[in-house]
């Protein structure tokens, strides 16, 4: 362990935000420069790790580890695998372009904006990165804060409500996730005598008992359920994203509510996993309602930015559907969704940010003809748009394709229903399409101006990415399969379930990966009866 | 015919044991007897103030002392048992004396500010908190009774301190009449407790209770819910927590924040020893008592903080809250149960005061009285700092991450999960949802500092006071508290051991 | 069996101490007049006191006896507090009552 | 470089016309007109050239060997399958190759002359190159799942040129009307592939064969039923032709490119393609065999009865697509093929000459106000009477031979209910065909100013009075926000007729520039037939696919028994075009009286509103759909989900400020309540404690 | 004669108790507190607890109640209260309360109160050669309350200090601050 590389994607932004916390009020530049500077530096670090990850490899890479709070045996673990890489990538690369949209929009308190941008950023890369339960615990109830503050300080009329809402309704959920994390550690004490909230050790030990690991998977999936936010547990993203500002939507709607589903995946998986296959009904049928409620209401909104949460609660029903399906596919699609929709649906929020700070309106019925006045504008978000639909050629297309195949072979009906969840897509995203740049322009929307080029870059990178990984995929899911078949191989091991695809080769891999695991576990078990002894 | 038959043999008397408490009582009169020299001087004041500083100062060298002395050779006792110096005293005894450093520091400038200079604050406080000290050393409950009285009749001067303001006077009134009957209700636990089992010595009941099986558990039974109805009062647990939205209002600031935090380590102190020590055999009977009184503390403190208007009154509330969590750490009966307490007990005194302080700063008005919602609006946008502090403080309170109030509410969650039984889980649960609840009332804060009126002369009006300067000494408590409620909240290792190795009785 | 026979057992004396106390509880919640509140306080000592001597005699032990001590000192110290409060109140409001007292609320 | 290494690049074919939609779609509005459209067309040319030597090298393979693949990345490997990115060149692939760029090539060059003037000119060839792309990789990709993207893609390109004068309320809601539609029918598609990735696990084209022998009838009818679904969005069959009549609101070359002769065959192009699981499946053949004749029975008698000349062509369309699904469900996949190839260029005649009619007709295209164009537009009627015998299936025009192959198949295959509704619709095809070439070109002059014409026999020749109204009237088909019809240009039946749009200009023949492909086309829609005549070895476009429909039974059919088809398929197309003519040689007495329409009541009201099937689902759609969806969002959500959340919040603010009543500032109420808490804890230790 | 003694206290202890609660005069509830008192130094006495009746009489019923009347008479609140109760309910809550307490505490009279262990401080309240009653609370409060015992001294500290802050009558600048609304809440029914 020569470099501590996922400290310093943890730490850069801290620092940064501390930094930027103490300059002058009244030199907003420096805190803008800094702000890119830090961002930049931080994104710098996310390519870094996705240079030097290795794909193939199931196992943790760039563990870090150290003790932090000794009562508890937490210790502050970090490691990256397939499913947190892109996340964190993605977290890299959206918060340099948040900023840069953010330009013109924020014109006051410029500094603790940045201030508190920085410090999102940093709990968002700590959610992604930490492995010990109760650290992530820390992250995701930390990255409450620079949210609640970013959507009061600078958000739209109604931001009060959006941001109490925010905060005490997703606390809900992370309110349940702390109780059952504490359970769980200390079931896993009484039963082990090793008190340690390394989620590898704990997904290692067997000793849950049926009730308990139900009502524990129903705890984790409180709060997971709400953040991503799976039907009906939905009616705060869209109040949240409406009042937010445009970076906000984007981080909320990129990264945010992928926490959820990550959750999914990386803990209730492999820590309740009979739970989950058994409870994996319950959670396809949500999914299933998501996917085509989240469209048909998505289609019936006059606020733009109403639409686009509305299509993040359907898109959060394809991941969801994908995720348990437990099947390898359905666990790549959903994954792939993840670090697709942050590119597609961050660009649409990107478009409406700049749309609204032409028109000062996200009303559907006041816009009208803007084909007309800002051709690249429209352009860019035809192409979002379609990318958002699903279109193949986009990853949206990708990740979709996957999850609906994977929950087809996990069980016929679910995924007969969710597909016909393309066509509301095509029907929520041009009806308010046509209303909105279709027809006549007039008034203010013939005024408009179209992008300059500053908006230009944050927007087209975006779908760049968006299309380069739609038609050359293969990079990202070569990283996020080996993960995904662990998480597959974790049920076949320890539950009798039998994922249905047959065909794979990854029965010979078995073994292999097991025997991985078991020293991983061991190793994390010892080093937390070592911490505990050291002090 | 004059010699006893049998004759009296004093008791073995250890300094070192009451050495923190009589610098404390030697300080406080001294202020006393400086007053009566020096009358009316203009010195009068400054003097006292800076004599309690160095008694504090002296207290606190003493408890580290002890703390060494204790940790090496084991709990000191003397006075015939009455006194117990364990780690467990020494802890509560620092969080004591810091949270009366902090108070009189406050005090000094406040007192100026609100021409309320009197010499006889600092005694009263200092008189205070060695009752407090004496609290957390009591192996007896006559001593715990004596030491309530020691530390609670101070606190009903101060309360009413400030004669001009007749909400000042209301609350120590209303403390005082309430006061005096809770401590009749704890006093008649303690005569019950006496008649079950002869003596009045906590360990004595114990040794008693694990050597006679009672055929008779009523009296016993009894006196515990009695004492703990007392006990209950002074830490404000529901439903004996009424007085304490109106006295922490009422009551001059500097007074409310050495209230919320040194009297709540006190208490908790005589709560954690009786049950622990004397009723160990009963503890299947206290712990239900104590799960409702926690349970109740969490949502009714954090329910009824919503709709107040009063930023005083709100952290009264939260106070309210806070008793519930510790008291879970109480419930919770092992050794992590108590280190949570231990660790929350001091971290919400930084808190509670980092809070306080900022209040007593920031009222609007130029006396201390208007502390509404309305008043505070738009606060943090005129002044930053400040209003950044407060906000600081008050997530530390709600328990976000990074801040020592989530540690603390962490190592409490922590110890009832631990237990492993349904109703264990129950309250836990309770606990995180009340938690999750308080954030509304605790955000509203944070909204009503950051949101600006919409127009620039509403914002001009709405945060109206002559900017205040922030004097050295509350900035010095400022800094402390926030440097600490931070340090906790990022490395708490050594806090946690600190903790850990003062549960020992 | 005449009254002279009658042995008077402990328990005689702790129930009319409980009596006495719930006398002076119901008393403090009833009572407008600060002062009587106060009486009703000293009520409730007193019945205290009167468990511990009882209590005393029952285990022949002269603690109780001497626990009363502290309580009548604690008492004095109380009324003696507790009476300033009242004048200092008074001197602000004369007829105040405990019901007068409800600035502070809600 | 052997023929295998050329067809190893037939991927280069469609990134051509990719890179010019780049080019054009990005820097489109620098480049600018008309330099734009020669960048496009020049490209597609390059693709037709690339075509033809990918034919060539083709050709120089031994006809059992005719199978090129090239993976060229991997392109979704997931979990237990894979899915690449890569070519399949063999005759299917290569035959649809010369189509798209061919015909595309010819109605790029058309486009050039029609959308001259159009302040959106090079956008618009930025979308005709991005569909070639997408049509291209449709039919080169390897595998269903890229197909799958040249269909998506094609989708997005319709969307977008039919919603092209997007400030026509009509043309967005079109277009947008058309994406969903054919989204439909994807689910159909995806349904396919998911249940193909379930039992074999494979999407390349090459495991079909082979799975479809080992998966079992059963699963093979829901593959090939499924895939049917997804053609049918695409190939505008009953139920899901929906779109295709709205997509006339996009510009005519669009409507000649994507609803005639390319996007609507990739329908037929799939089921080529799907073939092995209709050979195992004899349901799922009965299934399609059906849809299309009952598609091209009531799309044609829809098609009779529509004032509009280019809906009429639209319901053609659909009518003739119907046929080729007949033939696909028939098993015969080469006679689709050919049929496809035939529709193309006399459809894409037919929509060119209309584009041409409408261009020279001030935007109208109300046959109601037209007639006797014969003698202005000498060429397009010319051009256009060509396609008209052909469509008709008169020999020896190409129509007659594709459709004939079908028919003799039909009854070889002993379907003889198929047969005979495919007989009468070939009746019903010369009716309505005939009826739309009379009702333009021949009969009275109904338009502004053609009272003058009508004593001019109609055979004798044109004039050339056209070129004089060309300047003014031929300037720009964009939005004209003056014109009070210009959001609606379509007519649907039931409409009065339309005012002239002339402005006091006559009607006029098209510029050379457009003139040619028209003609061109026409050319290939007579000679055509020569690519397949059933007659000995001269059968070279049966002999070309023979090897792709691997294992297809030929039938048998005695030469008199095929004679006699063909008899009675020539009798009852003469006897529906003399009908025809009989009832339109004269024109129309009155724009607004179609004797057809006016004798058939109540019957035309029926088939000229297509079976009311728009309107029902349109209705639908609007009224029941949109309100539920409404109550989803305004009562459901708003109040029942959110309200659950909000009422929560309210109970708790509810909860509070009894609390801070109950805290009513009595002292004595205070001690009441530590008086209350002291008796319940008495009361449970007293009953509970100490047990 | 115990028995005797013991009934005419205790009825005048209770009296004394009521006639507190009841009385509507301030100074009618101190005279019958001095009764209270007085009755209870008598039930002291019956119980070998001399010295302690002793105190009772001059500290208690003395200096206390005395205490008591002058301030009732310095304030002059010798007025009738009136026995209308402005809070809903508290009074039927409060008489209720009363009686389950006293149900709760007198469960117990039918069961053994003491339980504990005799003489756990070694001194018993006769024989044992421990002196008189005077010598054995002494022998107890400096030996084994001796702790306790020094407190009182503190707590006599804080007294005087807390009265002498409290009853000054001056010393604190300033006018008093209008922090109430006097006029709304004064004599609503004085």
């Amino acid at each position: 362990m020569d470099f501590p590389l996922l400290l310093a994607i943890i730490a850069t932004p801290a620092l940064g935000a501390v930094v930027v916390a103490l300059l002058p009020a009244d030199r907003p530049e420096i805190a803008k420069a800094l702000g890119y500077v830090f961002t930049a530096a931080t994104a710098g670090l996310c390519l870094y790790l996705l240079w030097h990850f290795q794909a193939g490899d199931a196992r943790f890479q760039f563990v870090y580890d150290k003790p932090w709070i000794p009562g508890l045996g937490v210790r502050f673990t970090l490691g990256v695998d397939g499913i947190s890489l892109f996340m964190v990538v993605v977290t890299g690369l959206l918060f340099p372009l948040g900023l840069l949209a953010s330009e013109k929009y924020i014109t006051h308190r410029v500094k603790a904006y940045v201030a508190w941008f920085l410090l999102l950023e940093m709990a968002i890369m700590g959610i992604f990165l930490t492995l010990d339960l109760i650290a992530f615990f820390i992250f995701w109830e930390l990255l409450l804060v620079p949210m609640f503050f970013l959507i009061l300080g600078w958000g739209s009329e109604n931001r009060r409500y959006a941001a109490m809402k925010f905060f005490i309704y997703t606390g809900v959920g992370s309110a349940l996730l702390l109780a059952s994390t504490l359970v769980l550690g200390f079931l896993h004490q009484a039963d082990t005598g090793v008190l340690t909230f390394d989620y590898r050790a704990l997904a290692e030990w067997n000793g849950l008992t049926g009730t308990a690991e139900v009502l524990l998977f129903l705890g984790f999936m409180a709060a997971f359920a709400i953040k991503a936010p799976l039907f009906p547990f939905h009616t705060w993203l869209p109040d949240v994203h409406t009042e937010a500002p445009t970076a906000g939507s984007v981080v909320l709607a990129g990264v945010i509510i992928k926490m959820g589903a990550y959750g999914f995946v990386r803990f209730s998986f492999e820590l309740f996993p009979q739970a989950s296959v058994d409870l994996a009904p319950l959670l396809l049928v949500l999914a299933v309602i998501g996917i085509l409620y989240g469209a048909i209401v998505a289609a019936m909104q006059t606020d733009l930015k109403r639409v686009i949460a509305y299509s993040s609660v359907a898109h959060m029903g394809f991941v969801i559907l994908g995720i348990f399906s437990l099947t390898v596919i359905g666990i790549d699609g959903a994954v792939f969704t993840m670090v697709s929709h942050p590119l597609t649906t961050g660009a649409l929020f990107l478009l409406v940010g700049m749309i609204y700070e032409r028109l000062h309106t996200r009303e559907i019925g006041e816009m009208g003809g803007m084909w007309n006045s800002v051709p690249v504008l429209t352009g860019l978000f035809i192409v979002a748009m379609f990318a958002g639909i699903g279109l193949p050629g986009f990853s949206g297309f990708i990740g979709e394709f996957l999850s609906l195949a994977g929950a087809f072979l996990y069980d016929r009906p679910y995924a007969i229903v969710a597909t016909f969840g393309v066509i509301f897509a095509a029907v929520y995203m041009l009806w308010p399409f046509k209303r909105a740049f279709a027809g006549k322009a007039s008034g203010a929307v013939a005024a408009m101006k179209d992008l300059s080029v500053r908006e230009l870059v944050v927007v087209v990178p975006l779908l760049l990415a968006s299309l380069f990984i739609g038609i050359y995929p293969k990079p990202v899911l070569d990283r996020i399969e080996p993960a995904s078949e662990r998480a597959v191989l974790n049920f076949e091991r320890k539950t009798d379930y039998r994922s249905p695809e047959d065909s794979l080769d990854r029965r010979k891999t078995l073994r292999e990966v097991e025997r991985a695991e078991k020293a991983e576990a061991k190793r994390a078990a010892g080093e937390a009866a070592h911490g505990e002894g050291e002090k | 015919m004059i010699a006893a038959a049998v004759p009296i043999e004093t008791p073995s008397v250890d300094l070192w044991a009451i050495a923190p408490i009589m610098a404390l009582v030697a300080t406080g009169v001294g202020i006393v007897l400086l007053r009566a020299l020096l009358r009316r001087h203009a010195a009068v004041t400054p003097a006292a103030f800076g004599l309690s500083i160095v008694g504090l100062l002296v207290a606190a060298g003493l408890l580290v002392r002890q703390w060494n002395l204790v940790r090496d050779d084991g709990p000191l006792t003397s006075f015939a048992g009455l006194v117990r110096v364990d780690p467990f005293a020494v802890f509560l005894g620092i969080v004591v004396v810091a949270a009366t450093l902090a108070g009189v520091l406050l005090s000094y400038s406040y007192l100026r500010r609100e021409g309320l200079e009197a010499p006889e604050y600092f005694a009263l406080i200092l008189l205070s908190a060695s009752g407090m000290l004496m609290m957390t050393t009591a192996n007896d409950l006559i001593v715990v009774f004596m030491a309530l009285e020691v530390l609670s009749i101070p606190l009903y001067v101060l309360a009413a301190f400030d004669r001009r303001r007749l909400r000042s006077q209301e609350a120590g009134l209303k403390y005082f009449v309430l006061g005096a009957f809770s401590s009749a209700v704890f006093l008649y636990g303690i005569a019950l407790t006496y008649g079950a089992t002869g003596t009045t010595s906590l360990t004595g009941i114990a040794t008693f209770l694990s050597q006679n099986t009672l055929f008779e558990q009523g009296t016993l039974l009894m006196g515990l819910a009695l004492l703990l109805v007392g006990l209950g009062f002074k830490v404000a647990a529901v439903p004996f927590h009424m007085w304490t939205p109106d006295v922490y209002q009422g009551a001059p600031t500097p007074v409310t924040a050495f209230m919320a935090a040194a009297t709540k380590a006190a208490a908790f102190a005589a709560i954690l020893r009786i049950v622990t020590t004397a009723f160990p055999q009963y503890r299947d009977d206290w712990r239900p008592i104590i799960w409702v009184l926690a349970a109740l503390s969490m949502l009714v403190g954090a329910i009824a903080a919503m709709a107040q208007n009063d930023i005083k009154r709100t952290l009264a509330y939260s106070s309210i809250a806070h008793a519930g969590y510790i008291l879970m750490g109480v419930y919770a009966t092992t050794s992590r149960g108590r280190e949570a307490a231990l660790l929350y007990l001091l971290v919400y005194a930084f808190m509670a005061i980092g809070a306080f302080a900022v209040v007593m700063i920031a009222a609007p008005s130029p006396d201390d009285a208007k502390h509404s919602y309305d008043d505070y609006r738009g606060m943090a946008l005129k002044r930053p700092i400040l209003g950044g502090l407060l906000i600081f403080f008050v997530l530390a309170q709600a328990g976000v991450p990074l801040t020592s109030g989530f540690i603390g509410k962490l190592e409490i969650f922590g110890s009832v999960a631990q237990a492993g039984e349904t109703r264990d889980y129950i309250l836990l649960v309770i606990g995180v949802v009340s938690a999750v609840i308080a954030f509304a009332f605790y955000l509203r804060i944070a909204y009503t500092l950051v949101t600006a009126p919409d127009d620039e002369a509403a914002l001009e009006s709405a945060y109206s006071t002559t900017p205040r300067r922030v004097d050295g000494w509350t900035g010095l408590v400022l800094f402390a508290a926030a440097a600490l409620t931070l340090v906790i909240g990022l490395v708490p290792g050594t806090f946690i051991h600190f903790a850990r190795d003062a549960v020992f009785f | 069996m005449t009254l002279a026979a009658l042995e008077i057992t402990p328990s005689y004396y702790l129930v009319l101490a409980a009596m006495l106390f719930t006398i002076g509880s119901v008393g403090v919640l009833t009572r407008r007049n600060v002062l009587v509140m106060f009486m009703c306080v000293e009520l409730m000592l007193n019945a205290v006191n009167l468990s511990f001597v009882a209590f005393a005699k029952a285990l022949d032990d002269i603690t109780g006896q001497v626990i009363v001590f502290f309580v009548l000192v604690v008492a004095a110290a109380e009324v003696a507090v507790g009476l300033a409060i009242i004048v200092a109140i008074f001197r602000r409001r004369r007829h105040a009552t405990a019901d007068d007292l409800q600035a502070l609320r809600g | 470089m052997n023929s295998r290494d050329i067809l190893d690049y037939v991927g280069i074919i469609p990134l051509l016309p990719l890179f010019g939609a780049a080019l054009l779609l990005i820097f489109g509005r620098r480049i600018g007109e008309p330099i734009a459209g020669w960048i496009a067309t020049g490209l597609m040319f390059l693709a037709f050239l690339g075509s033809v030597v990918a034919l060539f090298a083709l050709l120089d393979l031994p006809s059992e060997a005719r199978l090129q693949v090239n993976q060229i990345w991997e392109w979704v490997p997931a979990g237990s399958f894979s899915v690449p990115v890569g070519t399949q060149a063999d005759p299917l692939s290569v035959t649809w190759l010369l189509l798209v760029t061919g015909v595309g090539l010819l109605i790029h060059l058309y486009s050039i002359g029609y959308m001259h003037g159009d302040p959106l000119y090079s956008r618009f060839f930025g979308y005709l190159n991005l569909f070639a792309a997408s049509m291209l990789i449709l039919v080169v990709a390897d595998n269903l799942l890229l197909t799958f993207l040249g269909w998506e893609g094609v989708g997005l390109c319709s969307y977008l040129l039919i919603s092209f004068w997007y400030q026509r309320n009509d043309a967005a809601v079109a277009g947008k009307k058309a994406f969903v539609t054919n989204r439909v029918g994807d689910v159909g598609f995806l349904l396919a592939m998911f249940l193909i990735i379930a039992t074999y696990g494979s999407l390349e084209y090459t495991a079909m064969a082979p799975a479809a022998e080992i998966i079992g009838a059963g699963t093979a009818t829901a593959i090939a039923l499924l895939l049917m679904v997804g053609a049918m969005g695409k190939s505008a069959q009953i139920p899901l032709h929906l779109w295709l009549t709205d997509a006339m609101e996009g510009p005519t070359p669009v409507s000649a490119l994507i609803h005639a002769a390319t996007m609507v065959t990739a329908g037929v192009y799939l089921m080529c393609r799907a073939y092995p699981f209709l050979e195992v499946s004899s349901d799922a053949s009965t299934v399609v065999m059906w849809v299309g004749a009952v598609t091209a029975l009531l799309a044609g008698t829809v098609a009779v009865m529509q004032p509009d000349i280019k809906r009429a062509l639209a319901y053609s369309t659909i009518s003739q697509l119907g046929y080729m699904f007949l033939a696909v469900g028939i098993g015969g996949y080469v006679a689709a093929v050919f049929m496809v190839l035939c529709h193309a260029f006399y459809k894409g005649c037919l929509f060119l000459g209309a584009g041409s009619v409408i261009h020279g007709n001030g935007d109208n295209q109300d046959m109601r106000i037209m007639g006797r164009y014969r003698k202005l537009l000498p060429v397009t009627a010319f051009a256009m009477v060509i396609a008209w015998l052909s469509i008709a299936g008169i020999p020896p025009f190409s129509g007659f031979w594709a459709k004939d192959e079908i028919l003799v198949e039909a009854y070889a295959h002993g379907d003889y209910g198929v047969w005979i509704v495919g007989t009468i619709a070939a009746l019903v095809t010369a009716v309505y065909m005939t009826r739309l070439i009379f009702l333009t070109f021949y009969g009275n002059a109904r338009f502004e100013g053609g009272e003058a014409f009508d004593a001019v026999p109609v055979v004798s020749g044109g004039s050339d009075e056209g070129d004089d109204a060309h300047d003014v009237a031929g300037e720009g088909h964009g939005y004209d926000p003056d014109d009070p019809f210009a959001d609606t240009p379509t007519v649907v039946f039931g409409e009065p007729p339309r005012p002239s749009r002339l402005h006091g200009h006559l009607p006029h023949e098209s510029p050379p520039l457009m003139l040619f492909p028209i003609v061109t086309l026409a050319i290939l829609a007579a000679f055509a037939g020569l690519l397949n005549l059933p007659i000995g070895n001269l059968d070279f476009l049966h002999q070309f696919l023979e090897p792709v429909f691997h294992g297809v039974k030929e039938t048998e059919i005695s030469t008199t028994a095929e004679l006699a088809v063909e008899g009675i398929s020539i009798t009852f197309a003469i006897v529906g075009v003399a009908i025809a003519i009989l009832i339109y040689k004269g024109g129309l007495r009155a724009p607004d009286r179609d004797p057809v329409v006016d004798r058939l009541r109540p019957a035309s009201t029926l088939m000229g509103n297509a079976y009311y099937w728009d309107a029902g689902v349109s209705a639908f759609v609007g009224g029941p759909g949109q309100k539920s969806a409404s109550w989803l969002d305004r009562v459901f959500d708003t109040k029942i989900i959110d309200g659950a959340v909000n009422g929560t919040a309210w109970i708790f603010r509810w909860c509070s400020r009894t609390l801070s009543r109950v805290q009513d500032g009595f002292v004595r109420r205070y001690a009441l309540g530590i008086l209350l808490g002291a008796v319940a804890i008495l009361l449970f230790v007293l009953l509970w404690a100490g047990r | 004669m115990i028995p005797f003694l013991f009934f005419v206290a205790a009825a005048a202890t209770l009296a004394g108790g009521l006639g507190v609660v009841l009385a509507r005069n301030p100074v009618h509830s101190a005279l019958f507190l001095v009764m209270t008192l007085v009755s209870v130094a008598v039930l002291f006495l019956i119980q070998d607890a001399e010295l302690v009746a002793a105190v009772q009489v001059i500290v208690y019923a003395s200096a206390i109640v005395v205490l008591f009347l002058f301030v009732i008479m310095l304030l002059g609140v010798d007025r009738q209260e009136s026995m209308r109760d402005r809070i809903p309910y508290q009074r039927p809550a409060a008489i209720a309360l009363g009686v389950i307490l006293l149900a709760q505490l007198l469960w117990l009279a039918g069961h053994e109160w003491v339980t504990g262990q005799e003489t756990a401080s070694g001194v018993p309240i006769e024989g044992g050669g421990f002196g008189g009653n005077v010598e054995r609370v002494a022998r107890v409060l400096f030996t084994d309350y001796m702790w306790a015992f020094e407190i009182t001294a503190v707590l006599l500290v804080i007294a005087v200090v807390g009265a002498v802050v409290l009853a000054r009558r001056s010393g604190q600048k300033g006018e008093p601050v209008d922090d109430v609304d006097e006029a709304a809440t004064e004599g609503v029914d004085a």
